[in-house]
Order: C-alpha cells, then structure tokens, then sequence
C-alpha cells in the first residue's frame, strides 16, 4: 500500500461497530504501523463482503449460515471465526404495557404474529405493535433463529437501529421490541426513561430474569445472551491475530465491558477456531 | 366643450432616475379619438401606459401626479386595477398574441368575464375579427396557433381582441403600423365605428392617418405635451414652432 | 476566418462529446440494470414476480420474490407524496415569482434551495421524532410510521426541486404574455393559471418529473419512517416498506449472482419502467394541451 | 360579478396558502436544525468543532467532535462532483435542445429523467462494483474506494436534474434572440454561448443549485463508495467521509439528547451553509452578469 | 441588364399543408433596391426569410425550387448557412433586440466576425448608430439594455446591428414601421447610400416609400408574385390588374 502502513479493513454488525471501533483505536495507539478501519452496515452486509473478497474481517452478531457457508466453499473461502465478546438482548416494550414478564415461547409467539393482541397475554386489549431490526443485521437472524424458529409476522416494523427503536418503542403505546443490552442504559448505567424492560422465563414455572441482572446473565441465566463474531478468510494472518490478541487481553476486555457488553463464554471460547 | 373622458393632471413619470414624461397634463374628450404623435423615442407609448396601470409591472418605474377617468383616481393605490383595464382596453405597439389559438385569443377576455355560452363566444368572435378585417384570412384557422400568423394579421387580431371586451375607452399603440393601406382603411372605418360608442386614444407616426380619423391631436417632444388642440388646427395652424417643424416636415 | 472556423469546429466537438459521455454513461447504467434484472428471471418466474404479494429472499423456510405488497406500497407512497408537493409547489413558485416582492423572493429562493441540501437521513429523522407522533396523535393511531408518513417526508423532500424549477418556468414566461392578459382585465390569478402556466408546461413537466424521480428513488427517508412492515397495507395509515427501502436493506448483505442479487436489480428496474411510464402520459398531456393551446 | 370576486379571492386565498405551508415547513425544518445544533454547542466549543480535524465520538478515549476532515471531504467530493457534472450536463442539455432532432429529444429527454429515479443504493453499488476496480486499474491504486469514486458517482446522480433543467431553460429562451443571431452570421455555438445561455442564466442556476444539493445531501451514494475513512485525505485518492455519510451512520445507533445527537444536527446544519454561501456568491455572479448584459 | 444578385425560381413554400409561396421567381438585382409589396399576409416576410434560410429553424417547413446567390445555392444542403448569413444580413419585422446593452447589440456581429479591438468596436458602434438615426438618443446610455428602449428606438437599433456587420445584401423586413417621419427620411438615406455599396431588399407597406426609395418594385397577392419591374412603372402603368387595384388603392 501506498504509505508503508498495513491496513485491515472490517465491516458487518451495526451492534459491533462502535465496540470494535473503540478496540481499534486503543488498539493503533500503541501500533501505530496498524491501521484498522471498522465500518457497519450489518452483520449481513459483513459477511456479504468477506464472501465477495472486499474485506479482512467481518463483524457479525449471529453465526454464519448454510447457505452462506455453501457460497463460501464455492468460492473457495474458509471461513474462520472468533468470537470476542457477548452480547444480550433485551425485550423492551411501552410502559403503559401490564406486563412484566413472559416466556421465551411466547416471545416467539408474538413476534411470528400468533399472539397479535395484549389481551390474549391477560393486558389491556391493543394490537400488538412489533419493532425489530432489518435483514441485514445479525440480530434480525439470531432472533430468529433463536426465539422463534420461523418468519417473522409480515407486520413487524423494521427500524434501521437500536436507538430508532428504542425511541419508536417510547411513542407507541402498543410497542414491542429488541435492542441490543449496550442500549439499554445511559451513560450513568441507569435505565434509559420511556421503556420498560421485560423479564424472560426459559420455561414455565422458572424465574423470569431481567437483562440488568448482571449476575444472572454470567452465570448462563439470561437466554437471549449471544456471541459477537469475527470471521475471516482462511487462517488469521498475523496482524489480524495480533489483533485478536488485543482483544483477548486484559485492556481489551475493559473497553467491552466499559462499553455496556459481556466477555465471551467460556463456551465461546472453546468453539473459536482462531486460538 | 365636451364631456372629459380621462383628465392627466401635471403627470411624472421616470424610469429609475431617467424622466420620461414632464409635467404632462392632457384632456381626453368622451367620444371622440385623440391621436398623441411626435418623434420615436418622445414617451408617447409610456403615456399611454400610464393610463391602464401597465407601469404597475415595472418596479423601475415611478409616477406622480392624477390621472382621472370619469370619477375614478387612476392612480390612487385603492383603485381596483383588475376593474380599471376592464374599462380601458390597450392594443401595445408590438403585437403580443397569446401562444393560443386565434380563436382563443379572441374570446379570452370575455370567458374571464365570465361568458361561457359556446354560441354566444362564437358569434363574438367573428363579430370582433370581421370589425379588424381579418376574418376572412383566418375563418378556416380559427383554430390554429395565433403565433403562426404574419405580422400584420397578428396586429389586427390584437385590436380584435381589444375590442371584444367592449371597454369604455381604447388605447391603440401604432395599431396599423404594419398594415397595408387596405386593411389600414378598414382598421380607420372602425375606429369611426367604435367612437359612437366608445373613446379612443391613438399613438401613430402617419400623419395622414391623424388628420383622416382623428378629433383631437397631441404633440409630443422629449417627454413634454408640446401642443393639443383640434386636429385641424394643429395641422394647419400649429401655435408651437416645434409642432409646426413636426407636422410640416412630413413628406408625400 | 480560420480561426473562426477552428473553434467552431472545436466547440461543436466539445459540445458534442459532453452530450455523448453524458448520454451513454446514462444508458449504461439503464442496460446495466436491464441485463443483470434480466437474469433475476431465469430462477424466478415472470408471474411470481409480479403477482406474488410476499417478499421473503431471507424467509426461514422458501425464499419468495413478489413484488406485489412493495409495488403497492411504492405507488402508494408515492402518489401521496405527488399529491402533496404538486399543489404546494406549483402554488408556492406562483407565490414566489407572481406576488412576493423582489425582496422576499431573493430571500426565499436560496432558502429553498438550500434545503434540498438537507441529508434525507435528517428528513427521516424528523419523521420518527416530530411527523410520527403527530400523526398517531391527529388520526389516533398507536403509531405514526405509517405510509402517510412517508409521503409527507417525500413530499418535502420534492419540494425544493419542484418549487424552484418551476418558479425558474414561470419566471421565463415572456412578460408582454401576461401584460396581454392584465390589458384584458384578467387578474392576477386568472393570468397565472390561463396564461403564465400553460406557456411553460414543459418546465412544470420537468419539476414534476424530477420530483417524483426524488420521491421514487428516495431510500433513507422512507425506510426510516414508514414503518418497514412487509405487509400488504390497507391505506395510508397502515406501515409500509417500499421498493427502494427494500433493494436498500438488502444490496448490502445479498451474495454477488445469486437469484436473489438478480431481483433486487429487477426490483430497480421496475422503479424506471414506473417513471417512464408517467413521463410518457404526462408528455402526452402536455402535448395535447400544447396542441390545444395552439 | 360577484362570483368572480369570490373566485379572485378564493384563488388568492389558496396560492398564498400554500406557499406558505410550502415555506413554512422548510423555514420549520432550518429552525428545528438551528435549535438541535444550538445545543450541540453547549458542551462541545465551537472552536473544536470547526477547527477540529477528529471526529471520533464514539472514542476509546475522550470524544472528540471536529468536523475538519470531513468539511474537506465533503467539499473535495462535491467540487469534484460539479467538476464533472456541470460541464456534461449544460453540454448534453445543449445538444438536446440545439442539435438533437425532435425524436432523439424525445426519447433522450424522458430516459434522462427517469434516471433522476434510479435509487441511491444502486448508483452506490456500481461504485463498488464497477467504478472502483477501474480507477483502481487507471491509476494503480490498492482500491478504488476514494473521493474520486464518490464525486463521479454524485455527478452520475446529478446529471438528470442539471440535464433536464438546462434544457428546459434553454428550450424556454425566446425564439427571437436566436434568430437574431443567425441572421448576423453567428454558428450554433457562439449563438449558444453568447445568446442563448447568457438569457438563461437563472434557469441554469437552478439546475447547478440542484445539482449541488442533490450531490451535497446524498448519503447512500458516498457512504457506499468512497471507503468512509475518518482520516484527513491528502487528494482525490484517498478514502473519505463526506459529512452526509457520518451523519447517516451514527444517527441511527445515537442516544437522543446527548451531545452526539446535537453535534449531528450540528452537521447537518453546516451542509446548508455551504449550500447557502454557494448559492449567494452564484446569484452574485449571475446578478453582475445580467447587469452587464443589460 | 443589370447584374443579377439574387435568383429565385420557382419557389414554393408549404408550412405543413398549407402553401405560402406559390411558384415564386424573382431576379434581385445587385447594387439596387428591391421593394417588396402586397396585402398583409401575401407571404412578403416568408419570401425574405427564405433568402437567408431562417426558415431551417421551423421543422414545419418545406420549400422547393431554387434561389442563387451569385453562384451559390442558397437552398441546397451543402451550402454553409453561416457563411450564407454572413453575407445576406437581415432586419426583422418585429424588433428584436438581444437582451443585452446597446452596444452589444451592434457590436455582436462584429466580435463573432473576430473583431475584438476595442477602439475599432467602439468606432463601428457609433457609426452604425449614427447611420441609423439613433446615436444621439442613446450615446449616454450605450451600456443600458436594449430592452429598455422604445419600439422605433429598437427598431432603429436592429438597423445598426444589420448595418455594422456590412453584408453584401441586406433584406429589410418594414425597417420604418415605427418610426416617425423625420427618423424614416433618415433611414431611406441609409438605404440610398447603402445601395452604393451594397444590394437592398424591403417589405414595405407604405407606397409612398417604395415609390421613394426603390429602384424596382414586385407585388405579392395571395403568395404569388404578381408583378414586377421598374417602380416608375408598377405604380404609374401596372401591367395587372390586382396591382392597378391595390396600387391605386392608397390614399393620403
Ligand atoms: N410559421 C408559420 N406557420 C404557418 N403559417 C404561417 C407561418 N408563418 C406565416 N404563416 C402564414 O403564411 C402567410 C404569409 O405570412 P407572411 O408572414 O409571409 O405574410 P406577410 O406578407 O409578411 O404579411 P404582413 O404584411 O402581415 O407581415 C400568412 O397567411 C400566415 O398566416
Ligand atoms: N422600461 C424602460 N426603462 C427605461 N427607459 C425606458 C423604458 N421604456 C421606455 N424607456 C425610454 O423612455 C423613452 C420613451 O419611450 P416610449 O416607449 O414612451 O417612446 P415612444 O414615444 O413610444 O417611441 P416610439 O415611437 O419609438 O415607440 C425612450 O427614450 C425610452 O428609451
Ligand atoms: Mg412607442
Ligand atoms: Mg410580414
């Protein structure tokens, strides 16, 4: 390249981007003959990319899938991924909502669109308003994936961002919706003003556990915690593992931490095919 | 002496700090035609379009003094301008049809005031283009572009729709200047028509064409009202020098 | 003379080449959409296209390409939008040119244009946090994000370019055209709207096109604000997601060459054939009023 | 009489309604802007803003709002992008009007303009897919994801507004002056630079007002393919990020109400100042020039 | 016989379907002028405005036939329509400035002819203006817009502009339709002086001036050429009888 400085390019999560971006920084600061570019757009768009040869590595909030995994090996790409941190989601709905907590089944139920009225919940009657992310991100397909095992109801509303949810959730009095754990609350660590969170069951008779339950979510409680990926193209090189190496570390860790999200399971760890 | 139609009392006119009309004062009788002749470039057309308000379109120019029509202050910043132009009428100097048909163009200002009857418009239509002669060399176009006729033609379907309005005075700007002497004849014999009923005011450069129709005749120079009187009298025993050198200096 | 004849042989090229780049880097880019929407349809059938009601290239079970709900949605939108900014902007320009003084006009004209500057992510913006919440509240609805939404942003967004192209027409009329129609007795308005408007058609034409070219091929704004629901909608008040949101969200993350890169070209491609379409009728209406006119 | 009265007044009534809606609405949008910028200024000091050249909000360390680099960026994309479109677009909207015969107008003139309707996206990904590789070829870059990209780009996107809008103003000048013209001996070019542009000069403005706006507010485009790099670049190969594409990034995932949101608006706000200053100094230009033609 | 300048043959006009000149043949002689009369609407303009191919512009337009120019052939395709402008100059019939200043106006012809001297410009200005019987209204305000001027002042005007670029034929579309007596004595003085130099043709609607002016008359009717010889002889022994008529029909 052109001014004697390696470069590597990342792309992908929109929940990743400003967490990796910060990891980044710290991280040229002290190699300054690194340069790292960290932009978003998707987890989707992320993967998108590494499989069309226009990136290093791609950011991605949910697993790679088959049919992706099929292009990559028609293409010639093997797929390596490393996971650095964890998030979680939280259920966010209206405060006018009477209803404090629900089961993971149905979560999935409303949002596939069986469930479609407060009332059938035992709240006040209301068509249920659902807010999620668009098709690109990784949330969209983790959620999917994870809480309802099917389409979602033709009828959600797909926002273009945590923070657009958040505030469409605040002004709908039917509202419904999933942000990422980091948004949740403000700088302070207080829960943001207009939203109530709800508390999730696994299964019937359990406990339901809030997502502010920091306890709870580290001992493998909450269900909707999920790992932050990267993926790259064959075996890291060594400036990407130089990387990865930073994020492993100590002063790596507290910026994720810093920054509202989890360390990686100990699972997460074991699964990482980048060591 | 006659019944005053338009009474301009000591008017001003400048464009910008240019003055095109000095301290102008002219009478216009009821009923009769005034022709307003003098050298190109004098403010004859600029005073004719202070009686109609057009200078209301320019932001340059400025006017001060009265203008009075019957009862009714031109001038006044009250006066209902739309109600003003309904009662003068103004054929311009250059012919400015509008990018319609010929019959359109003619029927125009009476659909605005608010005739609809498709006959009714017809036969006024034909009426107004018979009284400019130009009937017969567009009866079969009545519905072609108006944009598309010689200039002459174009001069009289001005005057045409000038005339189907019937306003109570017309201000005609040159209105034969480019017609041949048959139809300038013809455009004459109506103006004789039109004053049993209605004022004319009419700005020309013929001096045959002022003695033959007009009734009154006003001379001006450089921006000033020189000399008005009978046309005769100005012809023939002009009182100023600088009109006796205008209308001798004619030629033919 | 020789000189002379060197430049303009020298100018007619210039002009000429600029004319040709700029053309073929346009029909490029038309053949471009028109080869790669055309593969979309080798996977894809014509009727599931344009029939199908669901739009699923990403669906947990069969991928489904119909174009139906987003078309609807689009035309929608759309219309609402035209309806919206025609009036506003054609009456705003005849403000501008016709009745505001030199003064107010030299203030308000830049103004104007400057606010087609204004990123379509803050129209959006706007949308979510002022335009939704007044909606839900004036129609009682538990949300704004719906297509009425849209169209009010697009409205406004078309509005700079319509207001201004078309005061530019008016402004253009020859001036002895409405000193014809004032010496008739004709007011203000009855001038503008039979004589100033009619001679420039064609402007108005080209404000209207450009306008809805904008409002068309908008995405932020309307995938901000309008709800992004793949449904089929109801009416105005129901969420929608329109054809440029979805070809948006998704030429991001789709795979180069798979079916479903494919339709999201043809999906563009369908945007042009709607444009086309209404600048063909429009063209036509203008020309008969022209001929009318004449 | 009375009737029509009533339809004067009506018709009154109505123009200057809308105008005002029209007027107010955009005049709302600036203050809304001015209002959300105002308090981005409460905690970051206008000094950093300006001056600064890191925009880094989201930083390890402490947040840093100084726009310099993108104001650079965004001013190298869009000069290059007027660079490029100008030029083409009064030369192809001449040779539509002056030398194109009537059936190649009439079907380059629609074409054009339905191409104002390709959406951003789209236009954002032949950037990445076919001009990038190019330049990268061309001039031997390890990219092609740079300002250069974004300006050709922003030109393509700007050139059916200019195109269509030229040539309508100068379809609009009078018959007359051109004739006038030929008939001293003049060719088509000099009457076209010497009568017919010079009589439409507003128009012209119009259309390169638009242009820039359109090429200054697009967020798609260049967030898609100049490489959206925070760095200061050193020319037109480098990678950038235009003041549009920060504010459509971030404005989805900021927090409402902290300095982040306002310094967003604060941006956006820039954008129309710019806007603005080009439009005064061009309405400058053309004015001196009308006076001289005069 | 004189040196023939220009030779019309059999022209005809259609616009669209309607025929405006019907099989017109017509010698212009060089170092003359050419008067050309008739009714409004006969085709006069057309006739002139096919000598110098203003009519390329119009799409409607058909002509056939064939008009030489010396040895050129003005209608064939090859033939350079700037250069054949260059040397048939022409004056319109309705004034039509360039919305520019008045010195622009004249001096257009000349700066695209490659003159940029400003001395020399400033000369040519003023004498082209002096010609035209306009340099004393306007020396103050050469910078003004033309537009600004009054009809005859504009009209003057596009004499000067026609006059400074010294065509080799000048076709003059009723030069003296608004101008008054003295400034139109002054313009047929241009015209006799030109003729020295140059071949003049003009459409006039006043008699008095052909019979004044011109060296040969043709009389036009209906887009046909009826007539034409020496002007003693068209207004003193016409040989037809619409011209008998149509002559003798003037007054005054
Ligand atoms: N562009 C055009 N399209 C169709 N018809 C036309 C066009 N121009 C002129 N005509 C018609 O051709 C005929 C001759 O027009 P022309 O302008 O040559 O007349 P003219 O002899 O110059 O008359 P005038 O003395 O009134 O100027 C007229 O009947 C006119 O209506
Ligand atoms: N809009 C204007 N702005 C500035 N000066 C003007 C304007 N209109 C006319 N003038 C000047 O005012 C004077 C009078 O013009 P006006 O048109 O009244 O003359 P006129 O008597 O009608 O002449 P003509 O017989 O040539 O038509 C002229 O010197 C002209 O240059
Ligand atoms: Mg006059
Ligand atoms: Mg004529």
């Amino acid at each position: 390249t052109r001014r004697n400085v390696e470069t590597i390019t990342i792309k992908g999560s929109d929940t990743e981007v400003n967490l990796v971006l910060q990891l980044a920084e710290a991280y040229m600061e002290t190699n300054p003959a690194i340069s790292v570019s960290v932009t978003g757009g998707g987890s989707g768009v992320g993967i998108a990319g590494l499989l069309n040869g226009r990136l290093d590595v791609a950011n991605s909030s949910r697993e790679i899938n088959n049919h992706e995994l099929v292009l990559a090996s028609e293409r010639n790409i093997a797929i390596e991924h490393f996971i650095f941190a964890a998030d979680a989601l939280a259920i966010i709905c209206h405060p006018s909502v009477p209803i404090d907590s629900m089961s993971l089944d149905d979560l999935g139920k409303i949002f596939s669109g069986e469930i479609q009225n407060w009332q059938q919940l035992g709240g006040a009657a209301g068509i249920i308003s659902l807010y999620g992310r668009q098709s690109n991100s990784g949330t969209f397909m983790y959620f999917r994936e994870r809480v309802l095992g099917k389409d979602y109801a033709p009828g959600i509303k797909q926002m273009n961002g945590n923070a657009q949810i958040l505030e469409a959730v605040k002004a709908d009095p039917n509202a419904i919706g999933y942000i990422s754990l980091g948004y949740l609350t403000d700088e302070t660590g207080a829960l943001r003003h207009g939203i109530k969170v709800i508390k999730l069951t696994t299964e019937p008779g359990k406990i339901a556990i809030s997502p502010l339950d920091r306890a709870a979510i580290k001992a493998g409680l909450y269900p909707l915690t999920r790992p932050l990926f990267h993926f790259s193209n064959g075996t890291a090189s060594d400036i990407i593992r130089a990387f990865y190496d930073f994020e492993k570390s100590p002063a790596g860790q507290k910026i994720i931490a810093q920054n509202g999200y989890l360390p990686p399971s100990e699972a997460g760890l074991a699964f990482n095919s980048v060591k | 002496m006659e019944k005053i139609k338009i009474d301009i009392q000591e008017l001003d006119l400048f464009f910008d700090k240019k003055q095109v009309l000095k301290n102008v004062s002219l009478h216009i009788p009821a009923g009769k035609i005034t022709a307003i002749i003098g050298p190109s470039g004098c403010g004859k057309s600029t005073l004719l379009r202070s009686l109609n308000r057009m200078h209301d379109l320019n932001p340059q120019a400025r006017l001060s003094g009265k203008i009075m029509l019957d009862e009714l202050n031109i001038l006044h910043g009250n006066t209902n301008v739309v109600h003003l132009r309904r009662r003068i009428g103004m054929v311009f100097q250059k012919p400015n049809p509008f990018p319609k048909s010929i019959a359109e163009n003619v029927s125009y200002g009476l659909k605005i005031n608010g005739l609809h009857d498709k006959k009714k418009l017809a036969e006024a239509v034909e009426n107004s283009l018979r009284a400019a002669a130009l009937w017969d060399e567009v009866k079969d176009d009545l519905d072609k572009s108006a944009l598309d006729l010689s200039g002459g033609q174009q001069q009289r379907l001005c005057i045409a729709r000038a005339v189907a309005v019937e306003p109570e005075v017309i201000l005609m700007d040159e209105p034969c200047s480019a017609l041949d002497p048959i139809s300038t004849a013809k455009v004459e014999e109506l103006m004789l028509e039109l004053k049993k009923k209605y004022t004319l005011v009419i700005v020309t450069h013929n001096m045959q064409q002022a003695q033959r129709v007009s009734d009154f005749t006003a001379f001006m120079y450089l921006g000033e009202l020189i000399e008005v009187g009978e046309t005769r009298q100005i012809f023939q025993k002009p009182q100023h020098d600088l009109t006796k050198n205008y209308v001798e200096g004619h030629f033919g | 003379m020789n000189q002379r004849l060197f430049w303009d042989k020298f100018f007619e090229k210039v002009f000429k080449g600029t004319a040709w780049v700029a053309v073929l880097t346009l029909v490029g880019i038309f053949l471009m959409l028109l080869i790669n929407s055309a593969r979309a349809f080798e996977t894809i059938s014509f009727a599931e296209f344009f029939s199908g009601t669901a739009w699923n290239p990403a669906a947990y079970g069969e991928a489904t390409y119909g174009i139906g709900a987003m078309l609807f949605s689009t035309l929608l939108v759309t219309i609402g939008a035209m309806l919206i900014a025609v009036p506003l902007g054609i009456g705003a320009a005849a403000f501008l040119s016709e009745v505001a003084s030199p003064r107010t006009r030299n203030i308000l004209k830049p103004a104007i244009e400057m606010l087609a500057a204004v990123p379509s992510v803050v129209i959006g913006f706007l949308g979510i946090v002022l335009v939704a919440p007044a909606l839900a509240k004036i129609f009682d609805l538990p949300h704004g994000l719906n297509a009425l939404n849209g169209s009010i942003l697009l409205a406004i967004m078309a509005l700079p370019t319509l207001i201004s192209v078309t005061e530019d027409a008016i402004h253009a009329v020859p001036q002895h055209y409405k000193e014809a129609s004032y010496a008739l007795g004709a007011n203000r308005w009855e001038t503008l709207l039979r004589v100033t408007l009619p001679s420039c058609t064609s402007g108005i034409l080209v404000a209207i096109m450009l306008g809805l070219g904008r409002a068309l091929g908008e995405t932020m704004t309307v995938l901000m604000a309008t709800g992004n629901a793949t449904a089929m909608p109801n009416g105005f008040f129901d969420s929608v997601r329109t054809i440029t949101a979805t070809v948006a969200i998704e030429m991001g993350e789709v795979p180069f060459g798979t079916p479903h890169y494919f339709s999201l070209f043809a999906c563009a491609l369908v945007l042009f054939l709607i444009t086309l379409l209404v600048n063909i009728a429009a063209e036509r209406v203008a020309a008969g009023y022209r001929r009318k006119g004449q």
